[in-house]
């Protein structure tokens, strides 16, 4: 009941934070210098060109209008067109967005299966040179830039030990999973390192807390210690960090996509802001944010139940 | 009466301070020398292009060869840190400011005020964080300064929410109260009082900030938004040796394991930083 | 000789993805370099890009007055979905290319006044006035025969409707047909079973069951793919990469002969910003143009792969003129000329170059480092395209990094651009000939080639003795195949020819 | 030396009905569905008053409200009903300079030695702090006057560079004191001032504040849950329980003779220091109703041996039950109630 | 002791030269030293002392709780056997199987993310052969047992939903959940108010009765080694100063600290005057002071009590004190 009325309230929220979303992404878009028209003809537009052009796309009316026209058709869920590709804002996205959270939950999924072991390790070990290998490592992986990481991984793994394809994004679940590994790897590098180090925190300091000796001293074994009482504490401030990164991990996309040649919501957004493409360029700022502000509700629902205090 | 038994802490020995922060102060140190006085190190121009020695294997002359503009990248990567420092100081110091300013306002307001900040920091970080700095930098046009416009609007929301938090937290205790008993200005219990317990966090995550800001900055350099050739600048010389991974691996290595050691230096001192600011109650 | 072996997909390696699959609406070499593969025009280029061949037309003959051009259609040749190519069909697409609200290409078609039928098995282009690039014209994608029935029983009210529809499943007559198209990531062509040529082996063409673009934009990521054979081919390899990969095992590093010039375009226009513009001085741009080392440039920036421009335009190029560098490395006269202006101690200015283009990065770096001997400072700006487009739109630019590569086997097209400054200011940069323009107003409809080659060798005279642009280097197209690639082309103007492609079987 | 209610003496401090509620934060939801928004009744209508050079104890149970007193007292909280008059005005109304002196003039000190010390500020900045604020001393005086404040607490001299961490809880506290008395106020208000020290240096602070009130003639409101210390050093006791005062009276006669059940259970309750005295019957049963939810009639009645039926349906006022002695009890409204007589005789 | 094995006799838990130390940067802290003591079945030894003495070091050390700089050295004799050198998992059996503890908070003591349910058959799974649905009934029967009203209602509530008091009943019932010999009980009614404590030590006694266990119950209220322990034991600086019953030590200290400590307690009857306080502070672990540990804040020290420390000695049966002036302070205290 009290998780209920909390999950409510964060969906009520959200109401405002699109809102806001929304007006800022309409005016940074119409702020980029240039327009649609001089981004799709070139060198080569002439005057009347660009001019028929961007009526043909309604840029010409005043700004006002222009917004007002975009609320209405978001609110009757229409996202116009997109000036380059010729196709609907929404099949594009319904096209484009299930790639990049494929990619990024495979990311998120392997940063939690590098991270949560090796912070166990790190943290049971502390000062160690288990400990310090495994900060170290970690510490490389977030210092690399993601496109040189993706770059080493494709070498190694794809052309060299065809382990991996090259790139591209397969044909079916499974195929795709396959193709999606190393980058969702790449991805997964820096927030990995970033889950480590603060888990590790976590684990130091739940370790020493009363309720663990407590378990202690009723003689459970320490597996049954680690799982039922220190991880699970400690999981509660990693996992509300999480869903903080979500959106750094959707902005990684972008480049890893590029590395790899997938075909994701991020490069289409790098490439629709580059083309001017606003209607594609709101469109999907707006799905994203959906997709981070469900994240976020999604880790602050299993803050909660992993924390029944923070419903309360 | 006897005066306290502790043994006093007045001055700090060097010994007694972390070792990781001895070590990330080395490193960190050693970088903003570099980044000061790049020519007494750089044996070369870092812009001064050799026709002659394109692409040239690391050597006696040139220890980390060169690239292909026949531009020594031992002094490219040397110069560069005057570049990646100002990145990593320039790109979080503003956003540090503002959010910790705004932050411990919020933070001590409490009420509407901290409910209408939550929004906006929602709104912020709903956003997909680089996407959103490319499309400033975009509006703005490349180049490090609108880089740190870009970084700024974003980050600082996250110093913010860091600070608003502690402040809250630091509020609850008696001397912030002690502080109002006596008749004190909010300005001086939030600024003088609740701000000094109040930081440590925001400082050991400006470490962190710093070193992903030159990621950041590396990133951007890919894109082309960043740095401008033909300054140097780490991710852009790895940007640049892309091309040559195969065969002129230095290009791309050497500003790689400066980024490396230059982010291990901020994650060691803000862990060092961070024993060494503990509260001591 | 090898004896051409049928069957198999080849996979291709595209830098960047289509967006517009209508050979008249189109607007980006992503498309146009590719159409040529699914619809097929009148008359074919040539593979030097210069003479013409037949395609859809037998023959054809060209009015005595210039007046008119009549075409024979090929017998029996049929649109991909196995229909018969018309006479209407071939009308309604000219006339389509033609009209002045469609698309940006029309004005290759600007002479022509109306196309009618010619018996049932032929056609007459009629024209306004003569025009010498009327048959090149045919060979140009836009004039591409598409099938009108289809195409106004495409969903949509308007004509841009209607081509929107028509894209996503597009008829056409040439050698492969569209079979399905996952944006941002592969598009799958598949034989043409209706394909009017034959092969060597006398069967109909293509060799090929099909091809694959795979979408790769990371150079690096297109390159390892390719060594690591899950890829056939693959466009626009660095040029840094070409060395390496000539000497790679089981790959053929290609270097297709084009029409491409990198050049840099300068402002010319007496103040910019409210300030003197020392580039509208034409002793000054002479000087850098002589301060810069091409060779130098060419060397860092092309590894050797590129040549020094002996024109504004290609040497590929019909009716190109001129020979060695226009302007040879010679800091001496560079330095003298900057006196002679009055820029002796140099002055400050910027370049427009796209941001994270290697190769204009490349050009504009070694230029600051080659025009500081001449006092310049050169500051670099790099932006985004439609930044860019922008800011030279609007006069708001110094210098800019500029390339071409012409669509159709005619030097019309680049003058036009470059040096006819009715249309576009040439190339924005506010240079004005007056006997340029008039040279080339009557070069458009001059018949009389030899004529028209001086009028040529004059416009170009005047245009790289005093024109806005320091000519860096002319490239080839560099592709790598895997070595068991055979018959693939790139032309000179771009197009991407698999129409006699073939693979090895293993 | 018990200085009684005399009518007609105007207290230097007197609270007149407070009343405090903590609203409870309630979710959007609740908002627009106009669920009634809970609240913390913390305060219940609260009467005392504090004459000049005594000391008030004030005990009662964790969370009867005493912390939140003391807060009003000092108007670190401004009360939602009721007044607190400092020499007759009302607190609420002051401002200015008017609400300075106020601040300077009467003082807090907190319970807990930890937190009550900004942990970032030498001895030094903290007195020195409040001495240059309220413009106590000149700039070059100031030193001077720390050095007595440190003489004054019993702390050593050097002291003054010190950090919080660096000292003991007893001598924390000691600096809380300083602080207090470095504006030189009238009244001090100690919430839980040695709560959190062990009983040796509990002795200490006892004994330090007994001389200081001498020395300064200082006013006390005592705050505090230890009996055995409330009963030393106050003149008057006030027993609080669920946010009301429910019996007040002069030290000797309100240990000695409780009116009310709960004074009585808390004196049972707490443990004798004579080993042979021990009783195995717990003297209170059940713990401390909600805030959120007061009991109908007498707050007690949950928790009382003795209720009866006009305990759940009327609130006893706080009447006189003797000198001075007042309770909020049906039973004891007329004559010696029957469980005063099981009280334990002193040690 | 003779052969003759009376198990009345017999000590349920005998402690020999405990000794604890924290290597801490700043130099090893011995934060229990020789400390000695036994434990008789069924008795409740009180252990007293101020803040920093050693207490819960030395109840952690005997169940081997101590965290990572602490080393624990020493014999701890538990039915014959040390616990101290015991293998882990014969220790599993004894923790919470047969010696149980208590901790002075219970809000950091209970796990705030698992049901009360989970915490106490977590212990009944550890130690007990009960299937779940015995295990559930048990749970509710310990509830039940420590006075938690609606216990069934209560099993699936989390720590947070309870007061303070609740939640050091909940504490117990866990800690009395497979039938401990043995409750260490560290500070349990510290945290509480009055009238709580005086039910919960009421119940610990009750319990205590029942199920003849023996308690260690550590405290620094003299009043709740009065009112519930049969033995004592004062602990200075990590050692025992002086232990004997509860009685004879209240009537006769014979340490200064602890008569210190007895005076420093308000008594009534001598409202508002200076209370016989200890000078000074406790001495810090790091840096105690030679000799006796006492002597900088002792009326009767001299010149040996800073040379030499005091051992612990017995004076009379049962009775032990570690003060070379011991008569002369017992003297002094039966003539004030
Ligand atoms: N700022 C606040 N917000 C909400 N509730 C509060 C606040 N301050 C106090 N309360 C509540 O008011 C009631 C009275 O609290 P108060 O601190 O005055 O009690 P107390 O008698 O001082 O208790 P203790 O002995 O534990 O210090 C408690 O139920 C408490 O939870
Ligand atoms: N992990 C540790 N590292 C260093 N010293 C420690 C550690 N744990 C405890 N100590 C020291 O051991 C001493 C004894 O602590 P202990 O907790 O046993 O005291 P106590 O008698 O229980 O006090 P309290 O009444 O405050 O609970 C303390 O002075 C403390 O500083
Ligand atoms: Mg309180
Ligand atoms: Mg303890």
């Amino acid at each position: 009941m009290a998780l209920l009325s909390f999950i409510a309230r964060r969906l009520l929220q959200l109401i405002p934070t699109l809102a806001f979303i929304l007006v800022v992404i309409f005016v940074l878009v119409r702020l980029l210098p240039g327009d649609p028209a001089s981004a799709i003809l070139g060198d080569r537009a002439r005057d009347a060109d660009v001019v028929r052009i961007n009526a043909e796309l309604g840029l010409d009316q005043p700004l006002p209008v222009q917004f007002l026209v975009f609320v209405k058709n978001i609110a009757t869920g229409d996202f116009g067109n997109s000036i380059h590709l010729k196709v609907s804002v929404a099949s594009l996205i319904a096209d484009r967005l299930p790639v990049t959270l494929m990619l990024t939950i495979m990311a998120a999924l392997i940063a939690l299966v590098l991270s949560v072991p090796l912070a166990f390790v790190a943290a049971t070990r502390r000062g160690r040179l288990a400990d310090n290998a495994i900060r170290g490592s970690f510490q490389v992986g977030l210092s690399m830039p993601v496109f040189y990481v993706g770059l080493i991984l494709l070498t190694v793994f794809g052309a060299q030990l065809h382990w991996f394809p090259v790139g591209g994004f397969g044909n079916g679940f499974f195929d795709q999973l396959y193709h999606l590994f190393l980058p969702a790897l790449t991805l997964a590098l820096s927030l990995a390192a970033i889950l480590m180090r603060n888990l590790r925190a976590a684990i130091i300091g739940v370790v020493d807390a009363e309720y663990v000796d407590f378990a202690r001293a009723k003689g459970l074994r320490s597996r049954v210690i680690m799982t039922r009482h220190v991880l699970r504490n400690a999981l509660i401030s990693t996992i509300n960090l999480f869903g903080l990164q979500v959106g750094t991990l959707l902005g990684g996309a972008v480049i890893t996509e590029t590395v790899f040649a997938i075909p994701g919501a991020g490069r289409l957004m790098i490439e629709s802001i580059y083309g001017r493409d606003y209607p594609v360029v709101q469109g999907l700022t707006l799905a994203l944010a959906v997709v981070v502000s469900l994240t976020f509700l999604l880790t602050d629902i299993l803050q909660a139940w992993l924390d029944p205090r923070v419903a309360q | 009466m006897s005066p306290a038994a502790q043994p006093r802490r007045r001055r700090i020995r060097v010994a007694r301070l972390p070792l990781t922060f001895v070590l990330g102060g080395l490193i960190l140190g050693i970088s903003l020398i570099l980044a000061v006085f790049p020519s007494i190190f750089a044996p070369y121009d870092p812009i001064a292009m050799d026709y002659n020695a394109i692409l040239a294997p690391p050597s006696l002359s040139h220890f980390f060869g060169t690239d292909s503009f026949g531009r020594d990248v031992f002094a490219r990567v040397i110069h560069a840190y005057t570049v990646d420092m100002q990145i990593a100081i320039f790109a979080t110091t503003g956003p540090l400011i503002v959010g910790v300013i705004v932050g411990a306002l919020v933070g001590y307001a409490g009420g509407l005020t901290e409910t209408l900040f939550g929004r906006v920091v929602d709104a912020v970080i709903s956003f997909p964080f680089l996407v959103l700095v490319i499309a400033i930098v975009a509006v703005l046009g490349p180049g490090l300064t609108n880089m740190y416009i870009a970084v700024g609007v974003i980050d600082w929301v996250f110093y913010g929410r860091l600070v608003a938090g502690e402040v809250k937290v630091q509020k609850r205790l008696d001397y912030a109260d002690a502080g109002r008993a006596m008749g004190y200005t909010p300005a001086r219990i939030i600024f003088r009082h609740l701000l000094p317990n109040a930081i440590t966090p925001a400082i050991v995550y400006w470490m962190t900030d710093m070193a992903l800001a030159i990621l950041l900055g590396s990133s951007l350099g890919y894109l082309g938004l960043g740095a401008q050739p033909p300054a140097a600048e780490w991710g852009v010389q790895i940007a640049d040796g892309k091309n040559f991974m195969s065969t002129a691996w230095w290009i791309s290595v050497f500003p790689g394991v400066a980024i490396v050691v230059t982010g291990l230096g901020f994650s060691l001192f803000g862990d060092g930083l961070a024993e060494l600011l503990r509260t001591k109650r | 000789a090898l004896s051409v072996e049928r069957g198999g997909v080849l996979h291709y390696g595209r830098y960047a993805d289509s967006l517009f699959l209508d050979p008249v609406l189109n607007d980006a070499n992503v498309d146009i370099w590719i159409l040529s593969n699914l619809y097929d025009t009148l008359i074919l280029p040539t593979d030097d890009g210069k003479g013409l061949e037949p395609g859809l037309a037998t023959e054809w003959t060209v009015a005595d007055d210039g007046l008119s051009v009549d075409l024979t259609l090929r017998k029996g040749a049929m649109f991909s979905d196995g229909s018969p190519i018309t006479v209407d069909d071939v009308i309604w697409s000219l006339k389509r290319a033609a009209n002045p609200d469609n698309g940006i290409w029309n004005f290759l078609l600007g002479s022509v006044e109306d196309v009618v039928a010619k018996g049932d098995d032929g056609i007459t282009i009629k024209l306004k006035h003569t025009d010498p690039a009327i048959l090149p014209a045919l060979t140009v994608f836009n004039t591409a025969i598409m099938p009108k029935k289809q195409f106004e029983a495409a969903e949509g009210d308007t004509d841009a409707e209607k081509a929107k529809a028509f894209a996503e499943h597009p008829v056409g007559s040439g050698p492969f047909v569209l079979k399905s198209w996952q944006r941002g990531s592969t598009m799958t062509l598949v034989k043409n079973e209706h394909y009017w040529d034959k092969g060597e082996d006398g069967k109909p063409l293509p060799y090929l069951d099909g091809i694959e673009f795979d979408l790769l934009p990371d150079d690096a990521t297109r390159i390892l793919k390719l060594q690591s054979g899950e890829i056939d081919g693959a466009e626009l390899i660095p040029y840094a990469r070409v060395e390496e990969l000539k000497n790679a095992e089981g790959i053929d590093m290609e270097l297709f002969p084009s029409t491409r010039v990198a050049n840099v375009i300068m402002n010319v226009r007496p103040q910019v910003d409210g300030k003197d513009n020392p580039l509208s001085n034409e002793k000054v741009r002479q000087g850098m143009n002589y301060a810069a080392n091409k060779q130098a440039i060419i060397q860092i920036v092309t590894h050797g792969v590129g040549t020094p421009m002996s024109s504004y335009m290609s040497s590929a190029t019909p009716l190109h003129t001129g020979e060695g560098a226009v302007y040879p490395y010679d800091l001496e006269k560079a330095k003298a000329l900057m006196k002679e202006a009055g820029y002796e101690d140099g002055f400050s200015t910027s370049i427009l170059i796209l941001a994270g283009s290697q190769d204009e990065i490349g050009s504009a770096t070694a230029l600051q480092q080659m025009w500081a001997q001449i006092g310049i400072k050169l500051e670099l700006q790099q932006v985004d395209n439609a930044t860019r487009t922008q800011k030279y739109r609007d006069g708001e630019f110094t210098m800019r990094a500029g390339a071409w590569t012409d669509d159709i086997a005619d030097p019309n097209e680049i003058t036009s651009y470059y040096v006819y400054s009715p249309n576009i200011d040439a190339v924005h940069s506010g240079w004005k000939s007056e006997k340029a323009d008039a040279l080339f107003e009557a070069s458009q409809k001059e018949v009389d080639q030899k004529k028209r080659a001086e009028q040529y060798a004059e416009i170009q005279k005047i245009y790289n003795a005093t024109g806005p642009i320091i000519p860096l280097y002319e490239t080839p197209y560099p592709v790598a195949l895997r070595d068991k690639v055979h018959g693939f082309l790139q032309i000179p103007l771009g197009n991407n020819v698999f129409r006699a492609a073939w693979m090895d079987k293993q | 030396m018990t200085l009684g209610e005399k009518p007609g003496d105007v207290p230097l401090l007197s609270v007149e009905e407070v009343v405090k509620r903590f609203p409870m934060p309630q979710s959007i939801l609740g908002r627009i569905a106009g669920r009634p928004r809970l609240a913390v009744n913390a305060l219940n209508g609260v009467n005392l008053s504090v004459h000049r050079g005594e000391t008030v104890g004030i005990v009662g149970e964790s969370g009867c409200g005493k912390s939140t007193l003391a807060r009003c007292l000092v108007r670190l909280l401004d009360p939602d009903d009721g007044r607190v008059r400092f020499e007759g005005r009302d607190i609420g109304e002051l401002a200015g300079a008017e609400r300075r002196a106020f601040n300077r003039r009467v003082q807090m000190i907190f319970q807990d030695p930890y937190s009550s010390l900004n942990p970032r500020m030498t001895v030094r900045q903290i007195l020195g702090e409040a001495l240059s604020v309220h413009k106590m001393r000149p700039r070059r005086h100031i030193s001077a006057r720390i050095a007595e404040l440190l003489d004054l607490v019993r702390l050593p001299q050097d002291a003054a560079g010190r950090y919080p961490h660096e000292f003991s809880g007893g001598q924390r506290q000691r600096i809380g004191i300083a602080r207090a008395l470095c504006v030189e106020p009238d009244v001090l208000v100690a919430d839980e001032l040695v709560s959190a020290l062990d009983v040796s240096v509990q002795a200490q602070v006892v004994n330090l504040l007994l001389q200081l009130q001498e020395e300064l003639s200082l006013t006390v409101v005592f705050v505090a849950h230890d009996l055995r210390l409330v009963r030393h050093i106050s003149h008057r006791v006030a027993v609080m329980y669920l946010g009301k005062v429910i019996e007040i009276g002069p030290t000797e006669a309100l240990f000695s003779a409780p009116r009310h059940p709960y004074t009585k259970a808390l004196l049972d309750a707490a443990p004798e220091l004579d080993p042979g005295r021990r009783s195995r019957q717990a003297a209170a049963r059940g713990e401390l109703p909600s805030p959120l939810d007061l009991p109908q009639g007498c707050l007690f009645n949950s928790r009382c041996p003795f209720s009866f039926e006009r305990c759940f349906a009327e609130r006893p006022l706080l009447g006189e039950r003797g000198r001075g002695h007042r309770a909020a009890c049906h039973l004891s409204e007329f004559g010696t109630p029957t469980f005063v007589a099981s009280v334990k005789a002193p040690a | 002791m003779s052969a003759v094995t009376d198990t009345a006799f017999e000590p349920a838990l005998s402690v020999k030269d405990l000794t604890t130390v924290f290597e801490t940067p700043g130099g090893p802290v011995t934060a229990v030293d020789a400390v000695s003591f036994d434990v008789m079945p069924g008795e409740v030894l009180g252990l007293v002392g101020e803040s920093g003495s050693g207490k819960s070091v030395t109840l952690r050390s005997l169940m081997r709780l101590v965290h990572a700089p602490g080393k624990v050295a020493g014999t701890v004799l538990w039915q014959g056997r040390d616990l101290l050198s015991m293998r882990e998992r014969e220790l599993r059996r004894v923790r919470g199987g047969k010696i149980a503890i208590i901790f002075q908070e219970p809000t950091t003591a209970l796990n705030p993310v698992l049901t009360v349910r989970v915490q106490i058959e977590e212990n009944l799974r550890a130690h007990t052969s009960l299937d779940g649905r015995q295990r559930r009934a048990r749970a509710i029967e310990l509830l039940d047992l420590v006075g938690i009203p609606a216990a069934e209602r209560r099993l699936g509530d989390f720590p947070h939903q309870f007061s303070g008091g609740m939640k050091q009943r909940v504490m117990i019932a866990i800690a009395l959940a497979s039938n401990p010999r043995l409750l260490l009980a560290d500070e349990p009614t510290t945290a509480l108010d009055v009238t709580i404590q005086d039910q919960i030590l009421k119940l610990i006694l009750d319990l205590r009765d029942e199920f003849s266990m023996s308690v260690v119950f550590v405290t620094h209220d003299l009043g709740v080694v009065a009112q519930t322990c049969d033995r004592m034991a004062v602990m200075y600086a990590g050692r025992i100063v002086e232990s004997g019953s509860v009685t004879e030590v209240f009537s006769e200290p014979h340490h200064p600290y602890t008569r210190g400590l007895l005076g420093s307690v308000p008594r009534g009857g001598a409202e508002r005057t200076l209370l016989t306080s200890i000078e000074g502070t406790p001495p810090s672990l790091a840096a105690i002071p030679a000799g006796c540990a006492f002597h900088p804040r002792c009326d009767f020290a001299v010149e040996r009590c800073i040379e030499r420390r005091p051992a612990l000695e017995a004076i009379a049966p049962g009775r032990m004190v570690a003060c070379f002036r011991q008569a002369d302070v017992a003297a002094e205290a039966a003539a004030t």
